[in-house]
């Protein structure tokens, strides 16, 4: 099939199972699927195996509600809202979640080589830390490299010597997820789709992945898009599903469209210091509303008005951001 | 007030202050700077003002050269891109930092060591306190030619130790693995080898490294006595080196600082 | 004139108009189609506007599911980016094309043979008269789903052999370097096994490939016999398994290629 | 340095030497970066080493010149404007040039490792082929891959039994050329660099190369191009030199400026199916005229006039192309 369904929300984060390993557009707090990540929470989804160029918000959310059997990323935090993921680190902490820690460049690579058909990518970066300490491969440790779950290859990596100039090189396997989730400014009627402002790592996640939801602000008429092919990020039949849902990127930041909500996401994060404060701040915001409709209507017009960016910027130019 | 390139004197400006200035003096002009978000930020925006006009910042999100006439408050802030020479994503600037595009990185970090190691990702080792995780620290640090690690030390010696509990990014000593011996970096990364630290910048002094690739005291901030900058180490810190005080911030710099550049009072509160 | 839909008679198309039809033929409505320049071109629009009105047209040159207005004489010319829904480069089309998203091929060549070999490199084998190379008909033969190859016969019987003299895109038995032994494409590409050549189209009759992936004649064009599409192989053909005629170009087919797709006249002169 | 210095054609090409190996932007008979090669050709270099994603006309000329020693590519033509690169392909049946063949992933992935300071890139492309018999390892065969040319690796690739899906795969080495030469249509006063239309393996080869020089169209305010970041190619940080030059592309294409002169291409084509056609071509459009800009008035205005595109349509909606 070469074009996308159009379906709800509710519809398409229906098609994942628990166990599949997921993956997400965008970059720390900005252009994330948030809508998907509470619509997956309602959905109580169940060990979902994330592999992330990089966590944040988020990541932080799906593992406090008890979603995430095992993290796979650079980093998880909140940028200058939050120190660090908070429930990320009381699981990790407490042993009650599978994780293996890259650097950046390598996860994504292993999702490069699986956006391009390779079973690994080759780098140089991060040889002599502990991250490629084979004391830390985890899911080494947990027995799961024996080939009974699909998405765990054999070894965490390999160092190789290469036959070209005899340097050792640093081997990081494929990782095509089952899904990405990805949200975005623009996706035509036929599933172009177009992303402004930065890329981050999307083409690569998305590619990589089996299936992909795109959460679009807008869809379009297919000619606009098509009048501009270059500045266009995906033809339609790389897309299984689209939604159409604007501000489904709140509480992270959107180029052109809003800014990260630092305050809610600060909120968050003070909420996220036990387990009973993320609880109760998913108990107010993402069970105790029906939907994302009435979250946004939760969370009331001026505050996302007070986000809104100011289209010759790409950002606000009114918002209250420092101390002067 | 003195001439705006005179240097302040001290009650003039606050520990953050000289930190950001002392990291921005660490830029030539023309190189190719990646920064981190917060005070990397400022080093290169202050620097940039200065003496490397035509440096060029590069984000880990994939903005280069940006002309932010708003402080960006992360590196994938929209603020980022605003004028900016490109704005593409990560497989453009981690290919240019591989292949050793990259003269200089400013970058942040919770923990480090004797050799420059940076721990970011667990205080402790694997059994302890969770902090983020890498991001792009390991990468930059692993393939930049120089690095300069911003820190805060004043009362944190755990914060500066003999060995770091968990190695996000190489520094000029390294395990090799698998087989564990500590050799120095070049060894390790072979043809792939660029550069390493250059200098650790707190809010007490300058270090930089020398050539077993081990810190030492470069200059000592005012308002401290290297002895208290070795106090402030968890290990017996080389202060025979040290060459005085570091330069206070210029007038100007301040200026730069507090009304040019951070004029929100986002950083600079 | 008869009905659209209904096919023309001997006399009424020419031999191009036929090879045209039966290449577009091939392409399933959805699929994801890589093409050449030529008459590979018209087969995917013939296609577009008849039974696979969804199917998406790639080139190598990076555009992606154009709808050009005006018929395109490159994979690279302006015309191919017209309302298109990407329009990037070879990293981007390669990488599809590698991670298996492309289901069928369009590819000329100047020597197929019995196994789907396709020489475009060297008649007569690095000693012998040189052509452009491979360009990507290697890699796509090599990578996707299906592959179907569009090649004159006709009088040139050197063009369809036993085993081509320079294997510049694989077919289905190959050598397995650098050991030489002849394999089937599936064991030489293990994982990345993705298929293989679907047919080969001339202008005497469609071939496809057998369960042991040998060349037999599937349909003659009207005009031929089998004999004489054997006669025009320096192999021995299987014929036995040939199922008639091809079926003629429809009357909409040929008003397509001559009044909506080439009014200019550029192939379908 | 991080910016370019923006100087003539003439001193641009002065400072490739003979040895270098070169690259270009561009594809084919499309943005290629032709007012270079004509001063390649007069400034008499010798004994060039092309690493190229693909060829076209532009090769064929340095070739008939008798400035190549070796070509690497995968692909040399004319695209519908003559069928092959016919002073390349003299020189090979004459054992006249040094030469590789690859598939076209097999170059595009050399230059994209060196882009990336990788000594190799692994792909599944054309194996099986004759590219990869290792009889076909010409430079291997003359004994060039003895260390003793520092852009001639010890192998020509090397078949790997990767570990990940114990899968045999290609690895081949990285190519980094001495200079990369691109025709674009806008370079900013800093060197900031947009190319219109599709862009090919620019990036790639860009990057990868040592040295680069921009010949652009029309050199135009940075301030315009940051507007737009996201449609930007290049910081001005990886040019060395800028050359502005209108109609430099000429006989190939240019995307949204200009068709390829196919009337042109095939002339050529027609008069290099020997060495004294091309001789005498070279003598008549590169030796007899002094400079590109004197290239330019014998064509005359009306010839370049007839290829100018449609701003609408990025292609001339005037030209007779057909036979109707």
């Amino acid at each position: 099939m070469a074009r996308p369904k159009v379906v709800s929300l509710t519809e398409a984060i229906g098609q994942i199972n628990d166990g599949d390993m997921l993956t997400f557009g965008g970059f720390t707090v900005w252009r994330r699927p948030m809508a998907a990540i509470y619509e997956l929470i309602r959905q109580k989804k169940r060990n979902l195996h994330l592999v992330e160029v990089n966590g944040g918000t988020h990541d932080d959310m799906l593992v406090g509600a008890g979603c995430v059997g095992i993290w796979e990323s650079s980093w998880c935090g909140h940028e200058l809202y939050g120190k660090f993921g908070s429930n990320l680190a009381r699981r990790i902490e407490k042993g009650e979640i599978l994780y293996e820690d890259w650097a950046h460049i390598h996860i994504l690579n292993r999702l490069t080589a699986g956006a391009k058909g390779l079973p690994f990518l080759p780098t140089y970066s991060a040889m002599g830390c502990d991250m490629l300490n084979p004391e830390n491969d985890n899911l080494g440790k947990a027995g799961l490299r024996n080939g009974s779950n699909p998405h765990i290859g054999k070894h965490k990596y390999m160092m190789y010597k290469e036959p070209f100039t005899d340097s050792e090189i640093v081997l990081v396997p494929a990782a095509n997820p089952d899904w990405c989730i990805t949200h975005v400014q623009m996706a035509g009627n036929e599933g172009t789709v177009r992303v402004e402002g930065l890329k981050f790592s999307d083409q690569e996640v998305i590619k990589a992945s089996k299936h992909n939801i795109i959460i679009t602000e807008q869809i379009v008429p297919e000619e606009y898009l098509r009048r501009e092919p270059t500045r266009n990020m995906l033809p339609g039949y790389l897309v299984d599903y689209i939604v159409e849902l604007p501000w489904g990127a709140h509480p992270t930041g959107l180029y052109g469209v809003h800014e990260p909500d630092g305050e809610f996401i600060a909120d968050f994060f003070k909420a996220t210091r036990t387990q009973e404060g993320f609880d109760q701040w998913a108990e107010e915001w993402i069970f105790g509303v029906k939907d994302f409709q009435e979250y946004l209507n939760k969370l009331g017009i001026s505050r996302l008005e007070s986000l809104r960016a100011n289209p010759a910027l790409g950002y606000s130019s009114t918002m209250k951001r420092g101390s002067r | 007030m003195e001439s705006k390139k005179g240097y302040s004197k001290p009650g003039e400006f606050k520990p953050m202050d000289l930190l950001a200035c002392a990291a921005a003096r660490e830029v030539k002009d023309g190189e190719i700077v990646f920064a981190g978000t917060g005070l990397p930020m400022l080093a290169i925006m202050v620097a940039q003002h200065t003496q490397a006009p035509t440096a060029v910042c590069i984000y880990e999100s994939g903005s280069i050269d940006g002309r932010p006439i708003d402080l960006p408050t992360s590196v994938a802030d929209a603020r980022c891109s605003y004028q900016a020479a490109v704005a593409d994503g990560l497989t453009d600037v981690f290919g240019q930092l591989q292949s050793g595009k990259v003269d200089l990185a400013y970058l942040g970090g919770a923990e480090v060591d004797l050799y420059g190691n940076v721990n970011c990702t667990f205080m402790g080792g694997p059994t302890g306190k969770r902090l983020t995780g890498s991001g792009g620290n390991s990468d930059i640090h692993s393939l930049a030619k120089r690095s300069v690690l911003i820190m805060p030390q004043l009362g944190q010696k755990r914060r500066f130790v003999e060995r770091v509990s968990y190695i996000t990014s190489p520094g000029w000593k390294i395990p090799h693995w698998p087989d564990k011996e500590w050799v120095p970096k070049q060894q390790v990364y072979g043809p792939a080898f660029n550069g390493g630290p250059a200098a650790v910048i707190s809010d007490m002094g300058v270090y930089r490294f020398d050539e077993q690739g081990e810190m030492y005291l470069d200059t000592v901030h005012p308002g401290f006595t290297p002895e208290e900058c070795r106090e402030n180490c968890s290990f017996e810190l080389n202060i025979a080196r040290c060459q005085g005080e570091t330069l206070t911030p210029t007038y100007e710099e301040l200026d730069l600082l507090y009304q040019v550049i951070d004029p929100e009072g986002i950083i600079m509160k």
